[in-house]
């Protein structure tokens, strides 16, 4: 992603950011409210158009492409707020989420990994997506994503309203995801944990890039430290 | 003719109609489904429909006549030209509309009807067009009871449209992808869904249906016009409404009920057949009062 | 003065009743284009029409009227919608301007007109009396009377009943449909399980060449009747074959005259069909205005309305016309016609 | 107690969602309910507020029944919540979103606000005055004319306080204020939650995941799983209690192998 | 901004528009007139040309412009229902007609006078809001829109197959009001009657938008549940706006009545509800200036129009597109976003 700067109407929420995300990492986005975190989300999955500035996956340009042909690329964007289709059940969500996969067969091969790893969203399967609990939520929107079976995963704040106990399981999963060989672009509110997990880290403010790093050693960096793990942990 | 003759063939009457009510609604309820877009133009591509239609018979009649074949010819003519119709009013009307209040897509509905209207209007000069066939006054006929076979096909054809258009919804991912469309486009998109695809094979099929529903109404009633297409768009869109707008059952249940209400309406003891719309409509607003969300609609519970 | 004698033309060309008000504006310019090639009026002057379309609604025909008497006419020919018709009879009374009303025939419009209006369609009343007798010839006891809903189709049908009841006969139903509704197997079953002998339908030809076509297919084997409405060429197109032996009550129009069969003639090949059932009289309507203003010698609105109520019954298209003091139609000249080999003839009993 | 739940039980076509729960808060605390999803944290606040009418059981503010009321008569009685997906009146300035919270405290009608009666008047400016002060008291004064949902999301969230305060509660629900929120904001906001209860005097029943603000805030913790209550007591003892442990907290997450 | 500290309050926002200066010319015409001192200044300059029109035109003008009047005292009745509470109503000119009808009964038949019947026709109306308000609040839009027009529809046919409605002729004859030795009569009092009309809708309305009540509705179209949880009744909320809706609308009507002289079914059609919220939606739903200028357009429009016949409604309904088009929210909506 290069120099991009994306608008809502004449609000400007990215002033010429750029990021690298390289095959097979974690790389965590960081940043406080209203910084530009989702946006950068949205503007490589095309829900928002670049309106500047270059995305490229696998050094092939897809800003202009629609949101649609770069999800059939492998790009999944599990977004904030969950974004659960109402009035469909669980498992009709599950199986539109491998809407690209043509093959029925490995439908329902990846069907049943899903709710190996959520068992809850078996048990659940016939029930209305949006009835579901906050955390169930986000657990389905995760294993929607999955049924895609896709290269690069953006993950807009997983862990938002999830009980510690499964914040520790969602990290884990985003990690045996990752080792599998899926690309991660992660965001994050839980810095502390996001840099732990990651292998990079970006910090974004205003809609620009403030600073970069290895991870580990932005961990290490005091005043990110302060800034963004806050005292009171 | 006894009472129970004539309470059979009000029921089979009332069949027939709302067999054709339940077509129509079905093309408005789709597009509904989609874009939940009441879309008043419905009736009127129902209209285009019919002289489509008859342009089409016109054609093929020199060598496949106007009976069943030419007929059936002409109708996926029509289904064609309308369906590419709807498909292009979407592109054009619709498709910029998509982020707007829901009311000012519902108001430029409103305004194609009317160009459509006025179109068809000035075309035909206002005048009623003969739909001339060689389709024959014939049928069966059980006792007092008569079905003519212009019925029975009607019926059958309908049937069959609606059958397969169930399945397809229903049964094939496409169709739930058509449901997921209505209910949150990006999301849609994030899942790699070309929702702007899926529109208008939407709105194909929907203004095709309205396109067949309007040549075999031509084709059986004997005439068309330019305003054929307003009272069938408001009880087509009563009907949807009535089974639950958006879906299908619903719609094939809604006009087939319409169609008997409308039936019998015109039989209450002591009330005249003045007050049967009064009736139809009294006896839909009940049933909204019971059932707020049509009778196979799903009542939408929002998570707090 | 000098310049064109201007003329509005109230009709409603736009809407659901656009089908007869572009019929009525049809026959209308086709009088004015007779006239103006005959060499005009008042030593030369060309005729020219303004459009006023009302649309049938109400409000809107007062737009129309108060937009053709801005426009100084000279005098309007037209008023197909009573309903639509009735506020603007102060419209053009106000500004004096003397109304052709060529088809409302509402009774209701009677009491509204200041003076300055003639009616040259026959009203209800005489209507309801034709088919009285019509029915009685032909023995009929059991009536169905079927209507649509409309102020002329539902005064006519109430004004039959009630002549009907009166006269000791039974109406066995009395009934209503839509406009634009197609299906009437319904009310075809109702009809037959009344025991009806005979169907007047008292609106217009679309939808009653539907439900003649219906009625026949189902095996009713009565008489049917309609009224003025559907006294149209086209009915036989709609109808098919049912039209067969279908009667009407009308003015003597297009196929009587000598000079109606040109009408007819000229009106199909100038607009490509045939003239519906008010083109006759709107044509008429022109022809009557033309001769008032004639006779008048100017175009001064007192004088034309004093020629208007002068006509001494000549004979015009659809027959003889002359006014009463409440300036309708000083006759009722309807005859019965009876569809006959796919058009009208004129039935003798 | 200022809120009392009685054996209530609330359940979903067959899922059980509440079991006979026994419940309060007591008047000018900060309680904390915390459990894990889907245990029915947010449906025991939509039971208490009215949004889900319980299948059996008994609820009371200050002795009074609420048990069969609808929400906007519940939010008179002085319940105010927050919902756990921010719910802010888009379109509309923070102030109007704040000035809703008053109209259950005002009466004026169609025909007085036509004609302009002075208690009319007299009414809208206790309205307008009331909801400043509220937006005050959050610390958004400053604010009231933008739109509310362009504010960022932390502004939001206080927003939504406000707009509860402005009920004049006696007993506030929030439900997980501090999702979505960075830890700067979170330290503000358990400031803010001490500040509703101690200068207000305002009880506050709070939803909430992030342990480390529940623990600092709460005197009071209950724990939820699967729709029964199984612990409740100070933060220390709920902390270390092996049943929450168990079903809740999980190992610390520093354990976690990464 | 230090480069690492966290964001204080204030700072995070400062490319937030909710309410930013207005870039293009036609949004800075809009915003002239939201400065009160301006806005008083057009609403005396809008006045005084009312006021005059009628002796400087012709009294085709002074007709149409009568109309337009009337579609404003509807139009923003309808906007209470639509616009303001968010409740989809497709059958509003049955308070339209409520209104016309009870005046037209009780003077033409049973001889009461104008103003007298004037109270009891606002009854009626108010009845026929709390009558088809009652039973649909638990309605979503879609299935409010069929309720609507059904009541709209029952209302018609109820005064098309009565006696005492007149039939489908309806009435005529009713008779024209005074006022303190007045005889409302010419078309030019009945502009006037209508310019004091509207003008007291716009008050009506405006007072309403900026009252508890408007913003209850406001509340209550954005987030039912979030109103409710507010403490406000929607339930009341819901009729209230029904019920003032509907006496706006019956106020047209009575005074429609009185005007046309007469007054039948077909006044009352679908169509004429229609026409009234296509007027509300193009003007910009919710915002009065907007939803007046609707009413003038879609009166003003067709009758502009005239000039090419039989296909001015053709050529109209390709502009209402354009329209809709080129401002999807109403051309003078609501909120800028
Ligand atoms: N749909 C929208 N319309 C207008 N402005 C928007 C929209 N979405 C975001 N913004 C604005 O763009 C800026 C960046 O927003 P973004 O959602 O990317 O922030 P974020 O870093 O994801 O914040 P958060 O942590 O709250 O999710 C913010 O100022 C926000 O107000
Ligand atoms: N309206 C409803 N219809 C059906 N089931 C519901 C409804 N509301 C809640 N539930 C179910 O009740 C259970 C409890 O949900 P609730 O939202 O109360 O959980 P929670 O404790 O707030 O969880 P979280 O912390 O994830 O928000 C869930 O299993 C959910 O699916
Ligand atoms: C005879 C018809 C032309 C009558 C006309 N439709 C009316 O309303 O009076
Ligand atoms: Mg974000
Ligand atoms: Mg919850």
């Amino acid at each position: 992603m290069r120099d991009v700067e994306a608008f809502y109407g004449q609000i400007q929420a990215l002033r010429g950011v750029s990021l690298d995300v390289h095959e097979g990492e974690i790389v965590t986005l960081l940043g406080s409210n209203g910084a530009g975190k989702s946006t950068t989300l949205k503007t490589i999955s095309g829900l928002v158009r670049a309106q500047r500035g270059e995305v490229q996956l696998e050094g092939e340009s897809i800003a202009k492409l629609a949101a649609h042909e770069i999800a059939r690329r492998g790009v999944v964007h599990v977004p904030e707020g969950r974004r659960i289709l109402r009035g469909l059940t669980v498992k009709e969500n599950l199986e539109l989420g491998a809407f690209t996969v043509k093959d029925s067969g490995l439908r329902r091969q990846r069907l049943d990994e899903v709710y190996a790893l959520f068992p809850i969203l078996h048990e659940r399967r016939h029930q209305d997506g949006s009835l579901l609990s906050g955390g169930q939520q986000q657990m389905l929107a995760m294993g929607r994503a999955l049924m895609h079976g896709p290269s690069v995963m953006l993950l807009d704040e997983p862990s938002m309203g999830l009980a510690p106990k499964l914040v520790t399981d969602i990290m884990r999963i985003i990690k045996r995801l990752n080792e599998a060989g899926t690309t991660i672009l992660l965001v994050e509110q839980n810095a502390r944990l996001a840099l732990r997990l990651a292998h990079y880290a970006y910090v974004i403010e205003n809609g620009e890039i403030r600073m970069q790093g290895a991870a580990a050693e932005l961990r290490q960096d005091e005043s990110i430290v302060k800034a963004y793990l806050g005292v009171g942990e | 003719m006894t009472w129970y003759d004539s309470f059979l063939q009000q029921l089979v009457d009332g069949l027939v109609l709302g067999s054709f009510y339940a077509l129509v609604a079905l093309g408005y309820t789709m597009v509904f489904g989609v874009i939940k877009l009441l879309n008043f133009a419905h009736g009127d591509l129902y209209m285009t429909g019919a002289f489509a239609g008859f342009g089409g018979l016109s054609l093929v009649s020199g060598f496949l006549g106007a009976g069943w074949l030419g007929i059936f010819v002409a109708m996926l003519l029509a289904m064609l030209a309308v369906g590419c119709l709807g498909v292009v009013i979407e592109r054009v009307a619709y498709h910029p509309m998509l982020g707007a209040p829901r009311l000012s897509i519902l108001i430029t509905a409103l305004a194609v009807s009317l160009v459509l209207q006025n179109a068809a209007l000035a075309l035909t000069g206002g005048q009623y067009t003969a739909f001339s066939t060689d389709l024959g006054f014939g049928g069966i006929s059980l006792g007092n009871l008569f079905l003519s076979y212009n019925q029975i096909v009607l019926v059958a054809a309908a049937a069959v449209l609606m059958i397969a258009l169930e399945l397809f919804v229903s049964r094939t991912l496409y169709g739930r992808a058509m449901r997921a469309v209505s209910i949150d486009k990006d999301m849609c998109r994030m899942m790699g869904i070309n929702v702007s695809a899926v529109i208008a094979v939407t709105f194909f099929i929907g203004s095709g249906l309205a396109a067949a529903a309007g040549t075999m109404a031509g084709a059986y009633y004997g005439s068309i016009w330019y305003f054929m297409g307003f009272l069938i768009g408001l009880k087509a869109f009563t009907a949807a409404v009535i089974g639950g707008i958006g879906s299908i059952t619903g719609a094939m249940l809604g006009g087939l009920i319409l169609g008997l209400l409308e039936s019998f309406g015109t039989h209450i003891p002591f009330i005249g057949s003045e007050w049967k719309d009064v009736f139809t409509f009294s006896i839909l607003i009940l049933v909204l009062v019971f059932k707020p969300t049509g009778l196979l609609g799903k009542s939408e519970v929002e998570r707090m | 003065q000098e310049g064109p004698i201007v003329i509005g033309v109230q009709a409603p060309t736009t809407g659901s009743e656009a089908t007869y008000g572009k019929d009525m504006f049809n026959a209308i310019s086709l009088a004015a284009d007779e006239i103006n090639a005959d060499g005009g009026l008042l030593d030369g002057r060309q005729i020219e029409l303004i459009s006023g379309d009302t649309a049938c609604d109400p409000q809107q025909s007062v737009n129309a009227a108060s937009r053709l008497a801005s426009q100084e006419v000279v005098g309007v020919v037209g008023g197909y919608c009573s309903g639509a018709t009735q506020p603007t009879l102060k419209t053009y009374g106000d500004a004096n301007i003397p109304f052709v009303i060529v088809a409302a025939n509402s009774t209701q419009l009677i009491p509204a007109n200041p003076g300055n209006a003639v009616m040259i369609n026959s009203t209800g009343d005489d209507q309801a009396k034709t088919a009285l007798d019509f029915f009685e010839g032909k023995g009929i006891e059991k009536l169905a009377i079927v209507n649509q809903g409309d102020a002329y189709s539902q005064d006519l049908a109430n004004l039959t009943r009630d002549a009907w009841t009166a006269a000791g006969h039974t109406v066995s139903a009395f009934e209503y449909v839509n406009k634009g509704e197609q299906d009437f197997s319904a009310l075809v079953n109702k009809i037959r399980g009344s025991g009806a002998e005979a169907v007047f339908w008292t609106a217009y030809y679309a939808d009653g060449g539907l439900l003649i076509r219906q009625l026949r297919q189902r095996g009713f084997q009565g008489i049917i009747a309609v009224g003025d409405g559907s006294n149209s060429p086209e009915l036989f197109n709609i109808a098919g074959k049912a039209a067969e032996g279908v009667f009407a009550f009308s003015n003597p129009t297009a196929d009587f005259l000598p000079a109606a069969k040109q009408f007819a003639s000229d009106y199909q090949s100038k607009f490509g069909n045939a003239p519906g059932p008010y083109a006759p009289l709107a044509y008429d309507g022109m022809q009557l205005m033309a001769w008032a203003i004639d006779k008048a010698g100017s175009t001064d609105g007192d004088a034309i309305i004093k020629a208007l109520n002068s006509a001494d019954g000549q004979e015009w298209l659809a027959g003889p016309i002359s006014f009463t003091p409440q300036h309708t139609l000083a006759r009722s000249n309807f005859v019965v016609l009876e569809g006959q080999g796919g058009k009208w003839t004129r039935y003798e009993k | 107690m200022l809120l009392q739940l009685k054996q209530v039980s609330l359940s979903f076509a067959g899922n059980t969602v509440l079991h006979e729960v026994d419940f309060g808060v007591a008047a000018g605390r900060i309680h904390s309910l915390i459990g894990p999803n889907g245990a029915g944290k947010t449906s025991m606040f939509n039971v208490i507020t009215g949004f889900y009418r319980p299948q059996q059981g008994d609820i009371t503010l200050d002795g009074e029944q609420i048990v069969k009321r609808k929400p906007h008569a519940v939010t008179r009685l002085g319940v105010a919540r927050t919902f756990q997906n921010v719910r802010l009146f888009r379109e509309m300035s923070v102030l109007e979103n704040v000035m809703a919270g008053q109209h259950c405290r005002s009466r004026a009608g169609a025909l007085a606000a036509i004609l302009r009666l002075p208690s009319q008047r007299a009414e809208e400016r206790r309205i307008l005055e009331t909801s400043l002060e509220c937006l005050d008291f959050v610390g958004l004064m400053g604010h009231q004319d933008r739109l509310a949902t362009n504010l960022a999301y932390g502004h939001q969230r206080r927003v939504e306080i406000a707009r509860a305060l402005a009920t004049e509660p006696k007993l506030l629900l929030l439900d997980e204020p501090a999702a979505g929120l960075n830890s700067g904001e979170k330290q503000a906001l358990i400031e803010l939650i001490r500040r509703i209860r101690d200068e207000r005097g305002v009880a506050v029943l709070l939803i909430e995941h992030d342990m480390s603000l529940v623990m600092n805030v709460s005197e009071r913790i209950s724990v939820l799983d699967h729709g029964s209550l199984i612990t409740e007591g100070d933060p220390h003892s709920v902390q270390n209690d092996p049943k929450v442990i168990e079903a809740y907290l999980g190992q610390d997450d520093e354990e976690l192998a990464l | 901004m230090d480069k690492h500290s966290p964001p204080t309050p204030t700072d995070v926002d400062e490319h937030d528009s909710g309410r930013a200066k207005p870039r293009n010319p036609l949004q800075k015409l809009y915003a002239a007139f939201e400065s009160p001192g301006r806005r008083r200044a057009l609403h005396l300059t809008i006045l005084a040309i009312l006021i005059v029109t009628p002796w400087i035109s012709s009294q085709y003008t002074t007709v149409i412009l009568t109309n337009a009047l009337l579609y404003v005292v509807l139009c923003l009745g309808l906007n209470i229902v639509v616009g303001y509470a968010g409740l989809l109503d497709l059958g509003y000119a049955a308070f339209f007609a409520v209104g016309a009808y009870t005046v037209g009964i009780l003077t033409q038949q049973f001889g009461v006078n104008f103003w007298a019947a004037i109270p009891f026709a606002l009854m009626a109306a108010a009845l026929a809001g709390v009558i088809i308000g009652g039973p649909t609040l638990r309605l979503r839009s879609d299935y409010l829109a069929i309720v609507t027009l059904g009541f709209g529809e029952i209302v018609r046919f109820t005064a098309r197959n009565l006696e005492i409605t007149g039939g489908a002729s309806g009435l005529s004859h009713i008779p024209e009001p005074s006022l303190f030795g007045w005889h409302i009569d010419s078309s030019i009092d009945f502009y006037y009657v209508f310019v004091v009309l509207a003008v007291l809708a716009y008050v009506a309305s405006q007072r309403l938008f900026d009252s508890r009540l408007g913003r209850a509705w406001l509340y209550v179209r954005h987030d039912e549940d979030a109103a409710e949880a507010m403490g406000i009744n929607r339930v009341a909320t819901k009729l209230a706006a029904y019920v003032t809706g509907a006496i706006f609308g019956a106020i047209g009507g009575i005074f429609f009545s009185v005007n046309l002289g007469a007054i039948s079914p077909e006044s009352f059609s679908f169509q004429q509800s229609v026409l009234i919220l296509l007027a509300v939606v193009l003007g910009g739903m919710g915002k009065i200036p907007g939803v007046i200028l609707g009413a003038f357009i879609v009166v003003l429009g067709p009758e502009l129009l005239r000039d090419f016949g039989t296909l001015r409604l053709l050529i109209f309904a390709v502009l209402l597109l354009l329209i809709m088009l080129f401002r999807p929210s109403g051309i003078w909506p609501e909120k800028r976003s």
